[in-house]
């Protein structure tokens, strides 16, 4: 019989759907994916070893950098870190501040995963109009801290400042018409047919499977496993928050999507009762204006909107790490994509990457 | 939960921490516990790399303990904290979505010698074990594939030593390093002449 | 129109020639199929000139909008683009098909000479007006058995060559 | 024979001539009206810089086209790459043929073009270039043809995304030529011929579109609404619009078959996809919308107040009027096409090829069935 060559093909680091710098070496039988091979380090900007060589506040500056699309919640998992080693607190009412800040940018980061995981697939309105929310976040980010993306916004001890006049009452207005919003996405997207065919069984992956794969965060939720940080070991005033941790069944893609659009939802309840509960006082607490920690170390995890963010931070009491490590969410989870990519054809391997939801920056580091 | 702040965040050192996986570890297994201690209220278990393997097969599959997510797995170069023992620690931070506890297991490697792999026990090892390789150079024995994974194939060094050069080597993939004028470097293909 | 049709038929005459020979001389498959697409529709425009109009249409939308298409595909799937991977096979191979080609010319040429009065006198008068309803009355009245017979075979060969091709997989 | 020459000869040249020119600049329009749809749906502006509220973007973008350096690659088949563009505009091109536009012809009387002194003898001008009595079958030949541009593109680019394109499209059209075939069936049957023009005549005798054809006397008992679905649906495919545009798939393969093209070609194949998609509209609505006939046809009183709102014009008022109501339809169904791409997402190559082969041609069959046993009971 006529027999057909495997075909090798190589999706990026320059595609339009990588949503960075990422590589896939795919081998193709025809259309179906027999083997990838995710190739990364584009973006590789030695952010651990600046760590070790910057001091800890320096440093904030880096995590910034590593997940762009959520730097709050990167932000607040070093800080977390560093007051841990110190052993400080930070003041009441910046641990509200926090949290409101940090689901913010959870719904913002998955509004850009949704807008470009729609556009992979081929809805182009869905991703203008994520876009179009995610902006009025960002403003609200950036009334706070001058900064849209690259926040910098939290300190050891507290937050640098207040909320500036009228901002929470900017973020209730943003809440209130959010979920208007969200519908309209649903209408697009939630029971059209072709958007269930593209997402529905491509990469199942069972919970257990996730879990040696070491998948976190709405990924792994999504295949029936409740593990969120937030509910598993309380950071911050979350465990007077009031809010569900939507599981998901199948472990599919259309599962990831559920599960995500799920948690916008409930971030914004978060929002909404951290704004209501927030006390007044002061915004920082005292910290010694040179960070030193003692000697020792920590390893903190938080739920970042990619998944479980960690930071392992040894100390030798001078103030400059020995070693400064961020464990990235993205990083594991892209790892599983050969498994979920097996057998599906090539337009699936964007999906795929969109369901990961990666960000090079985070993952390279 | 009765208090408002979590336990983890108090770090306080009168409250003597507790942990159940750790008794259990070292209840079971004392001979391959070098060492345990707490850091910061968070338990930490040294185990020698010739039993790696079987305690964290241990820490995985027993009922007590059931660490099913390995959250990180990283290298660090401790050669100049501790520099008559081996370079290297590989640090193991453990997980149990079941318990809700977490563990942290070390193990010393010295340079030039093998960890063994975790690839066998929890998939996501593998490209942690890829990254501790390409930045320390520290080989993992039964690893399937051990390769660089964020430094470029041809690189020949390992940049998270303490003795890689903050700013980069002389020359480094490919080009070679000339001053310039404003505290800045260029990098260019010929060698720069010394003056 | 006739001196019109003369010399037009000449040029689509010498247009198909061209086609066919270049189709079977290229080395590159992709080339020879674009020269066999070039032959067909100089078939079709020939059909046209002899008033039927529906022939030449289904000559173009079967042969050259489905079936080369299919070649084509083929000849992608089969081989990957290498331009001049194919060779010229040489001399025993050009003998054996010039014989042939004379062979089948001598046959036609004497087929038209016993037989041609009657019909090429005037062609058109074979198919009138040459348009659909000729072709689906001879078709579909009078040659019906004969035509349904030819389509079940084509269907009987065509699962066969699925059957064929998938044998490996078990179906 | 001079009159021969300038009736057959001259006259279609003009014709020609004059479609062309007309269709480049729909297509130009087109793609701005495309443009400033999908803005409105998606909450932007589009095009504001270039004239007022962008009108004068079309021109930049010819311009700007024009311009552009061609790039070709290295390893590509120079030939076909450069042929392969034109094999996609022929045939959009020369389906024009075919189509009426409106349904009165002018008489043109004999008069001297001045300067030359050549006197031009009296003509009949008619809306169409050709009336074939095949006219649909011509149609769907010809525009079989342009999957060969698109597969000879990707394939001479010899580029791997370029050829994967390519593959999709030529599975993609020969799959959808047959749903596409077999929707128009039904409107063969019921007009008794293939001529373009003749089913738009048949149309008007039978008093309404053959969208609203009521079957045994009932209305709405078995419309044309399938016909129409089905040919929709086919075309859109047969023109790799969205959501069946998987040759082009700018997230998968990015941008498909064209991904190797620069300038001028690129412009070409554009264009190509473009007046495609205005031929397919023509084609819906010379066939199930009653081409040339007004919107209000078929409602006693108004079809005739409509049929000729430049009363004062005479036939060229008729023929003004009938291009009139087939331009609305053709833009209601342009708007229609362009409206699916702002709302859905993009079939997989698999689906696209299940949709075809297990829906399309299934309900196509049966609704060829379903329209002649009507047929057939009405006797």
């Amino acid at each position: 019989m006529l027999g057909t060559r495997e075909l090798e093909i190589n999706l990026g680091p320059q595609h339009p759907s990588t949503h960075g710098v990422l590589r896939v070496k795919l081998k193709l039988d025809g259309e179906t994916i027999v083997e990838s091979d995710p190739v990364i380090g584009y973006l590789h900007r030695g952010c651990e070893k600046l760590g070790e060589n910057r001091n800890y506040i320096q440093t904030e500056v880096y995590t910034d950098r590593m997940d762009y699309i959520a730097a709050i919640n990167e932000n607040l998992v070093y800080i977390e870190a560093v007051e841990k080693l110190l052993g400080v607190e930070a003041a009441p009412r910046a641990q509200y501040m926090r949290v409101i800040l940090a689901e913010l940018q959870r719904i913002a980061s998955h509004l850009v995963w949704l807008a470009t995981h729609a556009l992979d697939i081929g809805a182009m309105s869905v991703f203008l109009y994520c876009f179009r929310e995610r902006e009025a976040i960002l403003d609200l980010i950036e009334g706070y801290c001058g900064a849209r993306l690259t926040t910098n916004a939290i300190r050891a001890g507290g937050m640098r400042l207040d909320f500036p006049d009228g901002w929470t009452g900017a973020a209730k207005d943003f809440c209130d018409e959010f979920p208007a919003r969200l519908k309209e996405y649903d209408t697009l997207l939630k029971t059209n047919r072709i958007w269930m065919g593209r997402t529905k069984d491509i990469g199942v992956i069972s919970g257990e499977k996730a879990l040696s794969y070491g998948i976190t965060g709405p990924c792994l939720r999504a295949s029936g496993v409740n593990y969120d940080v937030r509910k598993a070991m309380p950071y911050e005033v979350y465990s007077e928050m009031e809010f569900d941790v939507p599981l998901g069944s199948v472990g599919d893609t259309y599962d990831r999507y559920l599960v995500r659009l799920e948690e916008m939802r409930q971030s914004r309840l978060i929002v909404l009762q951290a704004l209501a509960k927030m006390p007044e006082g002061p915004v920082m607490n005292k910290v010694p204006k040179r960070i030193k920690p003692p000697a020792g170390e920590v390893y903190v995890v938080n739920e970042g909107p990619r998944g479980e963010l960690g930071v392992y931070l040894v100390s030798n009491g001078t103030d400059t790490a020995e070693r400064c490590r961020f464990k990235s969410p993205c990083f594991v989870n892209l790892q599983a994509l050969p498994e979920l990519a097996k057998g599906h054809m090539v337009a699936d391997i964007v999906a795929l990457i969109g369901t990961l939801d990666i960000v090079l920056g985070c993952i390279d580091r | 939960m009765a208090t408002t702040e979590p336990p983890e965040e108090n770090g306080s050192v009168e409250q003597a921490p507790t942990s159940a996986a750790l008794d259990r570890l070292l209840a079971a297994m004392p001979d391959a516990v070098v060492e345990s201690e707490f850091q910061r209220g968070a338990p930490i278990a040294r185990v020698a790399p010739a039993r790696l393997l079987e305690v964290m097969t241990f820490l995985r599959d027993d009922p007590a303990c059931r660490f099913e997510l390995l959250s990180d797995l990283c290298g660090m170069d401790l050669g100049m904290v501790r520099p008559d023992g081996e370079r290297f620690d590989v640090v193991y931070h453990l997980y149990s979505v079941e318990h809700s506890h977490v563990l942290t297991v070390k193990t010393a490697v010295a340079d030039g010698t093998d960890a063994p792999s975790v690839t066998g026990i929890w998939l996501t090892a593998n490209w942690h074990e890829r990254e501790a390789f390409d930045m320390f150079g520290i080989g993992f024995a039964g690893h399937p594939d051990l390769r660089r994974i964020l430094m470029p194939d041809e690189f020949d060094a390992f940049p998270l030593r303490k003795d890689f050069p903050l700013e980069g080597r002389e020359k480094d993939h490919g080009y070679w390093r000339q001053p310039g004028d404003d505290d800045r470097y260029t990098y260019v293909a010929e060698p720069p002449e010394k003056k | 129109m006739t001196e019109v049709s003369l010399p037009l038929f000449l040029v689509f005459a010498a247009v198909g020639v061209f086609g066919a020979v270049m189709m079977v001389t290229r080395t590159q498959p992709v080339h020879s199929a674009l020269y066999l697409v070039l032959t067909l529709f100089s078939v079709a425009a020939i059909y046209v000139l002899l008033h039927a109009e529906f022939l030449a249409v289904v000559q173009i939308l079967v042969y050259a909008g489905g079936i080369m298409v299919l070649f084509l595909f083929v000849i992608f799937l089969v081989r990957p683009p290498v331009p001049g991977e194919a060779r010229w096979h040489g001399g025993r191979h050009v003998l054996l098909s010039a014989g042939l080609a004379v062979i089948l010319a001598c046959a036609l040429g004497w087929h038209f000479l016993e037989s041609a009065p009657a019909a090429a006198g005037n062609p058109s008068a074979l198919l009138e007006g040459g348009n659909m309803e000729q072709v689906s009355m001879t078709l579909f009245r009078y040659y019906i058995l004969p035509f349904e017979t030819v389509s079940i075979l084509l269907l009987v060969s065509m699962i066969g060559a699925i059957a064929l091709a998938r044998k490996g997989e078990g179906v | 024979m001079k009159e021969q020459l300038i009736q057959y000869l001259a006259v279609p040249m003009l014709q020609i001539a004059a479609i062309i020119g007309v269709m480049l600049l729909c297509v130009m329009y087109l793609v701005l009206w495309e443009r400033k749809l999908i803005a409105f749906m998606q909450v932007r502006m589009g095009p504001m810089r270039v004239g007022y509220h962008g009108l004068l973007q079309p021109i930049a973008d010819v311009v700007k086209l024009l311009l552009k350096e061609d790039v070709v690659p290295k390893a590509a088949d120079r030939w076909v790459h450069l042929i392969s563009p034109i094999i996609l505009m022929i045939p959009a091109l020369a389906c024009f043929a075919v189509i009426p536009f409106t349904g009165t012809s002018f008489e043109v009387g004999a008069f001297t073009i001045p300067l030359v002194n050549y006197d031009v003898p009296a003509l009949t001008v008619t809306s169409w270039v050709a009336d074939l009595n095949i006219g649909l079958l011509y149609f769907l030949a010809i525009s079989s043809l342009g999957v060969y541009g698109l597969v000879l593109a990707g394939w001479s680019s010899n580029s791997k995304y370029s050829m994967l394109g390519s593959l999709r499209s030529a599975a993609q059209m020969i799959s959808y030529e047959v749903p596409l075939g077999l929707s128009i069936v039904a409107i063969l049957m019921l007009s008794g011929t293939a001529s373009l023009v003749g089913i738009v005549e048949a149309q008007q005798e039978a008093g309404h579109w053959w969208l609203f054809w009521a079957p045994l006397g009932v209305p709405l008992l078995w419309p044309q609404f399938i016909g129409l679905f089905l040919y929709f649906v086919a075309a859109v495919a047969e023109t790799n619009r969205a959501p069946f545009d998987l040759p082009e798939a700018e997230t998968e393969l990015v941008a498909g078959f064209h991904t190797e093209y620069s300038g001028m070609k690129f412009a070409f194949m554009f264009l190509a996809e473009y007046l495609n998609m205005i031929l397919a509209a023509l084609i819906v609505s010379v066939l199930f919308l009653g081409g040339w006939l007004p919107v209000t046809f078929g409602i006693p009183g108004l079809s005739e107040l409509f049929g000729n709102f430049l009363p004062f014009l005479g036939g060229a008022g008729a023929a003004i009027t009938g291009f009139f109501w087939l331009a609305l339809k053709v833009f209601l169904v342009l708007t229609v096409y362009l409206w699916l791409r702002a709302t859905f997402p993009r079939y997989r190559y698999d689906q696209l090829m299940s949709l075809g082969w297990k829906w399309l041609i299934p309900m196509g069959l049966a609704h060829v069935m379903v329209t002649a046993l009507f047929m057939l009971l009405r006797g």
